[in-house]
């Protein structure tokens, strides 16, 4: 795209807007109070958003390219009937980590990664309104990723499915710790997402610029808002279920138990009450990216930006009223299942809706062929394919010959991947200058797209036809003479080719960190309020606040911005503002950098480890726990605040 | 983005025959619910098509105009119109899926059959015990990895698991069930096509998930009686000295404190009935088809074929496995 | 970015990885043959008598089944499978004696309950050799040591039943005393 | 048929004159003192027809063939049992349940003991009873380990000069009363497949009768009829299995439609499941002289898991009416079809004349473990009443037209279910401990216990010598807070006419005299007369070790009363002590353990015979 002709915009950031500006000497007092201490002790302490939301980023794709070295595993092994390239055991164990992974370490973590890097930027904010939460979440999800993962490398890597049904994950068919790892790295994450997910909703709601109203909200925070709010209400039931399952394995307890009263089902409902939900605050923020992608390159506001909104609301709400759809061949009452057909089906009118929206904002602008945009079309075509097989997928009668087949297996590949992954890659390549200041590779990008395009269709696309052959998922191998096998062959080459595909994201990652062209601070004339700082931006985010009257400030006023000033220089101060209307409320004080997230994230691992093999671990594990929560709370003096103009 | 619609084209024709898919029904149950696939196959391709050909209007459009400064927001009857339409026909389409399902599940559950067959499949860490009930008295008798089912009879099928969760599915008849610890679910089948049928365990079960798969035979009830009536019957005693030999060793050794065969001393319930063994199609739950090459490698290094599975390596010398094999194979 | 966080991720891998090295992890070992060498000593019996009997050299196969939680978690299923539990109920003792106590009347060391199963003892107690595989044996002998608290490690918390013995990874191991049985009571198996 | 009967109900008056007349005589005798009978003769409970005063002997554990467990002795009463005093005590020094009841006949006292099924005979005419002679059986020691509950016997019997006992490997031994000598020994059982034996034999018609134990451990149940003088087989009858095993034949003609047809011991099995199927006889026969019947009941269908054994599993938990000298099967009546508690059909069946519906009838009476007082007419076997004497919601009654129990649907037992709360609990409300029948009360002495159950059934390999339970049980004590009960039944009234509750499950048997007193004893070792007619504790004594003998009552040689009990604490329900179980496994000795908890606490094991009398008179 050639660069959108306009002229040099003097953003806020750097402090050249005519007659509102810094002095140099208070930009420098404002750099030297926002600035982390230097080195790995930097490192360590700091609560900057946008240096832990790269963390995250970084280690969440991390687990994804070994997340999908495990299904590139499994689909060599399946690429021929009754192969022995991998055991009975080792196959259970990597389809086991490759949904957790994906799931845990992967979808949820990087799609909080993007919005905490992005939400403060967006609504106008100096940081989060939990900084230290927010480096104590990081901490905790990486060790709970590092628990699951050095269990694996030490062969006590969980077996027993990313679902962890009881009794196969109960203490008696799953001896050794296998199974606690599972639910011990539940805990580590869900405790990490959590504290995310609260970290943003205040955000969201107290922290936004002076004149951003809720109607002004820019579509992708209104989905990270939705998404931490379905994250808060739905991950307390994940947690519940593993640790009853715990409680069950070390105590001897009797949640699952039939024969002392207990109920394999309540752990089925407890997990998808979670995991039902779950599918949805992976994909809503997919669906934030697209929305900002579409808007940007087909240089318009994204058309019905209240439907949009009201769509993504009426998922919210909807995803949590379908969770039996998961259960339909547990031989529950068929009338009350009906019930969450119809509730599954619902959903695909909101989704339905935003589909519309896009491509009509397509159809009325001037869409301009970037990569980002291709992965939005990528999107379109694949998780079109994912939602229509979900409506089928959600009658019952029809449920009962596809669940837990392979036909299964392609739908939520077509969600998720189409959903999520299509839209998160096109933010990588959107939001890369802004996490980096470097431009990304166009050329590799397509290549890369076109590579993941054809290698995902190839991959999951048979699949469809594999479950409707009667080939049942989590099987490390099959009988020849089903024909199955050419489908499963063609499958195995799709899956290296999407491989070839993130190599290429890859190296055109490492690439362009060095030799990418600079990008500036809106390399592609984006309207919000993210482009408005440099790229990537100063510690404080924006030296002065920016004041709002728009949905798309920066293509509203192109020359300059409104800003508003008031916020000490000399101290860490944010702007805290009404719920609804944001207007100014008051200055709220920020944290320093501390180490005491770091160490309570330490000491909550040792009571979560410890407690795999103890119960004890609850009790002595709390003296430290109680020793860092005492040191991170520990009052500070009274600071001069006041409320601000 | 032509790869999915042709492949979905390959998909109407494709998988039209089969042992295991929902695709070739050939019981009541199966058929009606691959009404309902064909009816979401093309109400659901008839909404794919539309938003292709929507995106792809849409792009086409625009293939000269690029770029540019960007548009303010603005208001679109036109466009809202469309959303109306689009989110009614949406909601049509919805409705009348939801409603064909509902009813569909409807007739499903409502088989009141009172003549039915009686059947009881539990599962295993991983086979399938089959008991059947029959006549005034409650006669059962016991078989393993095989059903036989007369054509035209409803089965009541009881469900039940012996350790962890399972799911029967024999697509070809209807769907799926789970068989669950602690819970007592009843699929009703009925069969309308004689034939060999596939099943195959859809739940994951613990490392041999992969080879637990049952057959179902669907016979003429003469037939079917015949067999049922053989079924009551003791295993046949041996009559060749090897065989004589390999039931000694049968029952002697570690195979009877897990196997039945009934008539005889070895009374195990925890694994696979062998009393008919040799009548039987596969051994293993569907792992080999039934030869006495296939029971020989099996008695002899089950932990090579299935690792996991519950069955050990006994340890036995050449001559008595062969014994074995002779007696097994007797058993018809 | 990434170079300033190397350093930290590379330390506190490490860090874990060295930790978990530590206990390294016999208890999750879980082989399908026969997890132990083959040609080991051959196990000597004690003498049928009551009380513990003459020096039972160890056995280095014993050590292994009675760390592997996989291999316990079989022996309590062959346990029922071969209706041990029939005497023995889930470890209090029916018609055969108690395991959950600390009275062993013929030793409590693996080779020594390994010798009892496999050769039976005089007042009841069937011998199963050859009915049970030698592994199978063992896995039985451990989950009996496990029963006796011996092994709480390796022991799962409880069974799908109904509730029975107290959590067998919750035991306290005996005392040493305990070990190689002590006072017999009665002339029953 | 009226003519007959009313001929026989004249019959029977007289008799009872007669005896009454004799009672009288006898007591305004009593200061007479007659020769000890030194000299063994046929005792009198061999000739229950006849109109004979009470010999003070006791020949057989249920005293006569009627199982009436009375004595018409009546130097202790309840104005003076109170003085009642140990005579003297014998060590047997074995520490295992001792069941069984003392026998003595002439001047000798006859003990058998648990395994090691050791006899002893006490010479009663000297002082302090010292040891005649002993005789050690030496049974199989690998015996132990298939005896589902203790290793118990439950006692020997006396006929024609013989002591005929049988040892827990399954053989049955007759010695030379006098001497010691063994006549001779006839292998019955074979403990490789489970069967042991522990009841006590019954000689009816110079038959001795033996059934096997191993209900648990999946034997085959039958009857076998030995000759008593040289212990050759005369008959067997199985209670599974084709009908010429079970000895059914033209005459057999059962009262309910449900007992009829043939080959009921196949068809209502599994194929081959009656094989292992169960159905013993460890409890009492009874006999009739003059229908000539045998009556007896068999146990447990086999497995526990009754999910393993659709069908009705004839002819396990039922009674049976046989010919005593054929074996041919006369009648039967199953009171637990497919049994799905472990309600063994095995305790005592009392023969009695009862008016019923304005007639003497000739009535068996069958305190069953399902709770149920069954009044059966003995020649036919029709139910004429069943009514629980015992807190029961494991069914709902009987149907007298069809003679079928109501199972309490709620209460059926299944795998992959936990069934919590079944009343009575696996042992029943009255296990194989029998009950006294007084006729000058009219009461029936029911020591029972007041149990309930959770269940839960489990798939179970059939491997011979080994258990065939299949369920995980645990017991533990009834609504009320006592475990255990001692009932005085009515059952012409049919009520229970009073009541004592006891703390712990009662596994004694008991005791009526004709002084109007009942004895029984408790786990934990207390020895009890009542009053027989108001239940009021009148003396009490604390033995050694826990009770779950049987007492006898006996004239000595010195012409007074005995009254006799052996102490020492086992059987099913004190397993916990006799076997050293830990209580810390509630599903242990199948689920009995949890409860009796505090066993371990409150006795010990022990195996002593206590004697009683009042002191002598100056």
């Amino acid at each position: 795209m050639t660069r959108p002709p306009r002229k040099p915009r003097k953003p806020v950031a750097s402090g050249a807007i005519s007659d509102r500006v810094l002095e140099p000497a208070a930009e420098a007092e404002l750099e030297l109070t926002w600035k982390d201490p230097p080195g790995f002790w930097g490192w360590l302490v700091t609560t900057d958003h946008k240096r832990i939301a790269r963390r995250y980023l970084v280690t969440a794709f991390l687990f994804f390219g070994l997340a999908g070295l495990g299904a590139v595993a499994m689909r060599l092994q399946l690429s021929k009937p009754e192969n022995t390239l991998l055991s009975a055991a080792r196959y259970n164990e990597i389809f086991t980590m490759h949904g957790t992974t994906m799931m845990f370490l992967f979808a949820v973590p990087i799609m909080e990664a993007v919005a905490v890097f992005l939400v403060p930027l967006m609504i106008g904010a100096r940081a989060l309104a939990f900084p230290r939460l927010n480096a104590f979440s990081y901490f905790v999800y990486l060790a709970g990723a590092l628990t699951l993962w050095i269990g694996f490398i030490l062969n006590i890597g969980p077996d027993v499915g990313w679902f962890a049904y009881t009794p196969l994950s109960g203490p008696e068919y799953s001896p050794g710790h296998r199974s606690d790892i599972w639910a011990q790295m539940i805990t580590f994450t869900e405790i990490a997402a959590l504290a995310v997910a609260v970290n943003l909703t205040t955000t969201i709601f107290k922290m936004r610029s002076p004149g951003m109203t809720l109607s002004r909200v820019p579509l992708f925070v209104w989905a990270m808002l939705i998404t931490s709010i379905m994250t808060i209400l739905a991950l307390p039931a994940v947690m519940l279920a593993s640790s009853l399952l715990m409680s069950d394995r070390l105590l001897a307890t009797q949640f699952y138990n039939p024969a002392e009263g207990g109920d394999h089902i309540l752990y089925q409902h407890l997990f998808w009450f979670f995991g039902h939900p779950e599918v949805y605050i992976i994909f809503l923020p997919g669906l934030a990216f697209v929305s900002s992608i579409t808007a940007t390159f087909s240089r318009r506001p994204v058309m019905g930006h209240i439907p949009m909104v009201l769509s993504q609301i009426a998922i919210g709400f909807l995803a949590f009223g379908l969770w039996v759809h998961h259960m339909f061949a547990t031989g529950l009452p068929h009338l009350g299942d009906s019930f969450y057909t119809a509730a599954s089906m619902a959903i695909a009118l909101p989704s339905g809706v935003q589909i519309f929206c896009w491509i009509a904002t397509l159809w009325a602008g001037k869409p301009v062929w970037k990569t980002p945009l291709l992965w939005v079309v990528g999107f379109i075509v694949t998780f079109v394919i994912g939602g229509l097989t979900g409506v089928m997928v959600a009658s019952v009668p029809l449920d009962l010959q596809l669940h837990d087949t392979y036909f299964v297996v392609a739908h939520f590949h077509y969600v998720l991947i189409g959903g999520a992954v299509f839209p998160l890659f096109g933010a990588f390549q959107y939001w890369f200058p802004k996490f980096t200041g470097r431009l990304l590779s166009e050329t590799a990008g397509k290549w890369q797209f076109w590579l993941f395009f054809i290698g995902f269709q190839l991959t999951f696309f048979p699949m469809h036809i594999l479950g409707l052959l009667g080939m049942p998922r989590r099987v490390y191998t099959y009988p020849s003479g089903l024909g199955w096998e050419p489908y499963n062959q063609i499958a195995t080459l799709g899956g290296v080719m999407l491989f070839t595909s993130v190599l290429i994201f890859v190296i055109n990652v490492l690439v362009s960190l060095r030799r990418g062209a600079l990008a500036g601070d809106n390399p592609w004339d984006g309207p919000t309020l993210e482009w408005a700082t440099t790229s990537p931006p100063p510690p404080y985010n924006f030296m002065l606040t920016p004041v709002v009257d728009s949905r798309e400030p920066l293509w509203e006023h192109r020359e300059e911005l409104p800003v508003m000033e008031g916020l000490s220089t000399a101290k860490r101060e944010v702007l805290t503002s009404s719920p609804s209307e944001a207007e100014p409320i008051s200055r709220q004080a920020s944290p320093e950098p501390s180490i005491w997230p770091f160490l309570s994230a330490i000491a909550t691992t040792i009571v979560l480890l410890g407690t795999i093999f103890s119960e004890w671990a609850l009790v002595w594990g709390a003296l430290p726990l109680g020793v860092v929560l005492t040191g991170w709370f520990w009052p500070k003096r009274p600071r001069a605040g006041g409320e601000a103009q | 983005m032509r790869r999915p619609a042709s492949a979905a084209a390959a998909l109407l024709l494709c998988g039209c025959t089969g042992v295991q898919t929902p695709l070739d029904p050939a019981g009541e149950q199966a058929a009606s619910i691959h009404t309902i696939w064909t009816l979401m196959l093309w109400v659901c391709g008839f909404f794919y098509v539309l938003v292709i050909a929507g995106l792809v209007w849409a792009i086409w459009r625009n293939r000269r105009v690029a770029g540019g400064a960007p548009q303010a927001s603005t208001h679109d009857p036109g466009m809202e119109r469309g959303l109306a339409i689009w989110s009614a026909m949406i909601f049509v389409g919805l409705t009348v899926l939801a409603t064909w399902s509902f009813f569909v599940d409807r007739s499903l559950a409502s088989t009141h059959e009172q003549n039915a067959l009686h059947l009881r499949v539990t599962g295993y860490q991983w086979w399938w015990k089959v008991e059947y009930q029959e006549g005034p008295h409650p006669w059962w008798f016991e078989t393993a990895n095989e059903i036989h089912l007369p054509v035209g009879k409803t089965a009541r099928i009881e469900l039940e698991s012996g350790d962890v969760i399972h799911s029967f599915w024999v697509p070809n008849l209807s769907g799926k069930m789970d068989l669950i610890p602690g819970r007592h679910n009843v699929l009703d089948v009925t069969p309308t096509r004689v034939g060999v049928y596939r099943g195959q365990c859809a739940e994951f079960c613990g490392f041999q998930h992969a080879h637990m798969a049952l057959t179902v035979i669907v016979e003429p009830q003469a037939r079917f009686d015949a067999w049922r009536l053989h079924q009551l019957q003791p295993a046949s005693t041996p009559a060749t000295p090897d065989a004589q030999f390999g039931q000694q060793v049968f029952q002697s050794r570690a195979c009877g404190m897990c196997h039945t065969i009934a008539g005889t001393d070895a009374g195990g319930r925890m694994a696979p009935n062998l009393t008919h063994i040799a009548s039987r199609p596969t051994i293993a739950a569907g792992t080999m088809p039934m030869s006495k090459g296939a029971l020989a490698g099996w008695i002899s290094d089950p932990q090579g074929i299935k690792p996991g599975s519950k069955m050990p390596d006994v340890p036995l010398t050449t001559t008595e496995s062969s014994a074995v094999v002779a007696y097994l194979s007797s058993l018809q | 970015m990434s170079s300033r966080f190397r350093p930290a991720v590379r330390a506190l891998l490490g860090l874990v990885a060295a930790a978990a090295l530590v206990g390294a992890c016999d208890r999750e070992l879980r082989d399908f043959g026969s997890s132990a060498p083959e040609a080991g000593p051959t196990i000597q019996t004690t003498s049928l008598t009551p009380g513990p009997g003459g020096q039972v050299p160890p056995d280095p196969r014993g050590e292994i089944y009675e760390k592997s939680a996989a291999h316990v978690s079989e022996g309590g299923r062959l346990f029922r499978w071969y209706n041990c539990n029939g005497c023995h109920s889930n470890g209090g003792g029916g018609m055969g004696p108690a395991l959950i106590d600390d009275e062993w009347r013929y030793g409590s060391s693996i080779e020594q309950i390994y010798g009892t199963i496999a050769e039976g003892r005089p007042n009841g107690m069937p011998s199963f050799r050859g009915k049970a595989t030698d592994e199978q044996i063992w896995e039985l002998a451990a989950y009996v040591r496990s029963l006796g608290g011996f092994t709480p490690q390796a022991s799962s918390s409880r069974n799908d039943e109904i509730r029975s013995t107290p959590p067998r990874n919750q035991v306290t191991p005996p005392k040493p005393s305990a070990e190689g049985g002590a006072s017999v009571q009665g002339t029953a198996p | 048929m009226a003519e007959v009967e009313r001929r026989r109900t004249w019959w029977w008056i007289a008799a009872a004159v007669v005896l009454a007349a004799l009672i009288i005589l006898f007591l305004l005798k009593q200061t007479h003192y007659s020769p000890p009978a030194a000299k063994m003769t046929t005792p009198a409970a061999y000739n229950p027809g006849q109109p004979t005063a009470d010999d003070g002997q006791w020949v057989m554990p249920a005293k006569d063939y009627a199982s009436t467990r009375f004595s018409g002795l009546n130097e202790i009463n309840v104005s003076n049992v109170a003085n009642l005093r140990p005579e003297f005590t014998f060590e047997t020094g074995i520490n295992k349940g001792h069941e069984e009841a003392p026998i003595v006949v002439g001047g000798t006292m006859f003990i058998v003991t648990p395994y090691p099924n050791k006899v002893f005979a006490l010479d009663l005419t000297k002082p302090g009873a010292p040891l005649k002679w002993s005789f050690e059986p030496k049974p199989a020691p690998a015996s132990q380990g298939v005896a589902c509950c203790d290793v118990v016997n439950r006692g020997a019997v006396y006929w024609d000069g013989k002591i005929i006992i049988t040892t827990l490997d399954g053989v049955v031994i007759a010695l030379d009363a006098n001497s010691g000598a063994q006549a001779w020994r006839t292998q019955l059982g074979d403990i490789n497949r489970g069967e042991t034996i522990t009841m006590a034999p019954l000689v009816v018609k110079g038959k001795v009768l033996v059934g096997d134990s191993g209900g648990e451990t999946g034997v085959r149940g039958w009857l076998t009829a030995l000759d008593a003088g040289s212990g050759k087989i005369a008959w067997r009858a199985y209670n599974t299995g084709p009908d010429k095993d079970v000895l059914i034949g033209p005459d057999f003609h059962p009262f309910y439609k449900m007992d009829q047809g043939t080959d009921l011991g196949v068809k209502t099995w599994p194929p081959d499941a009656w094989k292992t199927g169960g159905g013993t006889v460890w409890g009492w026969i009874s006999y009739d002289p003059e229908l000539n019947l045998i009556y007896y009941g068999t146990g447990n269908p086999g497995p526990w898991n009754a999910d393993q054994r659709p069908g009705d599993n004839k002819w396990t938990s039922g009674i049976f009416a046989r010919d005593p000298d054929t074996g041919q099967a006369k009648w039967f009546y199953q009171l637990s079809p497919h049994d799905i508690h472990d309600y063994d059909g095995i305790n005592e069946i009392v023969l009695l004349d009862l008016p019923i519906g304005g007639k003497v009838r000739k009535v068996l009476v069958r305190p069953e473990r399902n709770g149920y007082v069954y009044v059966i007419d003995r020649a036919t076997g029709q139910v004429l009443s069943a009514d629980p004497f015992a807190y029961v919601n494991s069914s709902k009654g009987v149907d007298l037209k069809t003679g079928e129990l109501q199972v309490n649907p709620d209460k059926v037992t299944q795998v992959g279910k936990t069934v919590r709360d079944i009343c009575p609990s696996a042992n029943g409300a009255k296990d194989w401990n029998p009950s006294a029948w007084s006729p000058r009360t009219g009461l029936l002495y029911l020591p029972h216990v007041n149990m309930c159950m959770d269940w839960q059934s489990a798939e179970v390999s059939y491997i011979a010598g080994t258990p065939y339970v299949g369920a995980e049980v645990v017991m533990y004590g009834g609504a009320g807070g006592n475990r255990g009960a001692f009932t005085a039944w009515d059952p012409v009234k049919r009520r229970a006419a009073w009541e004592i509750k006891e703390d712990l499950p009662i596994w004694s048997g008991a005791l009526a005299t004709a002084g109007d007193v009942v004895f029984y004893g408790t786990l934990d070792g207390w020895f009890k007369a009542v009053d027989a007619r108001n239940g009021q504790l009148l003396w009490q004594f604390k033995t050694g070790s826990g009770i779950i003998g049987q007492p006898v009552a006996y004239k000595g040689p010195d012409g007074r009363e005995y009254i006799a009990i052996m102490s020492g604490v086992g059987g099913w329900a004190g397993a916990i002590v006799s076997g050293n179980l830990d209580p810390q496994d509630p599903t242990a000795a199948l689920g009995f353990v949890n409860a009796t908890q505090d066993l371990k606490k409150r006795t010990n094991t022990g195996g002593t015979l206590y004697v009683f009398a009042l002191p002598p008179r100056r």
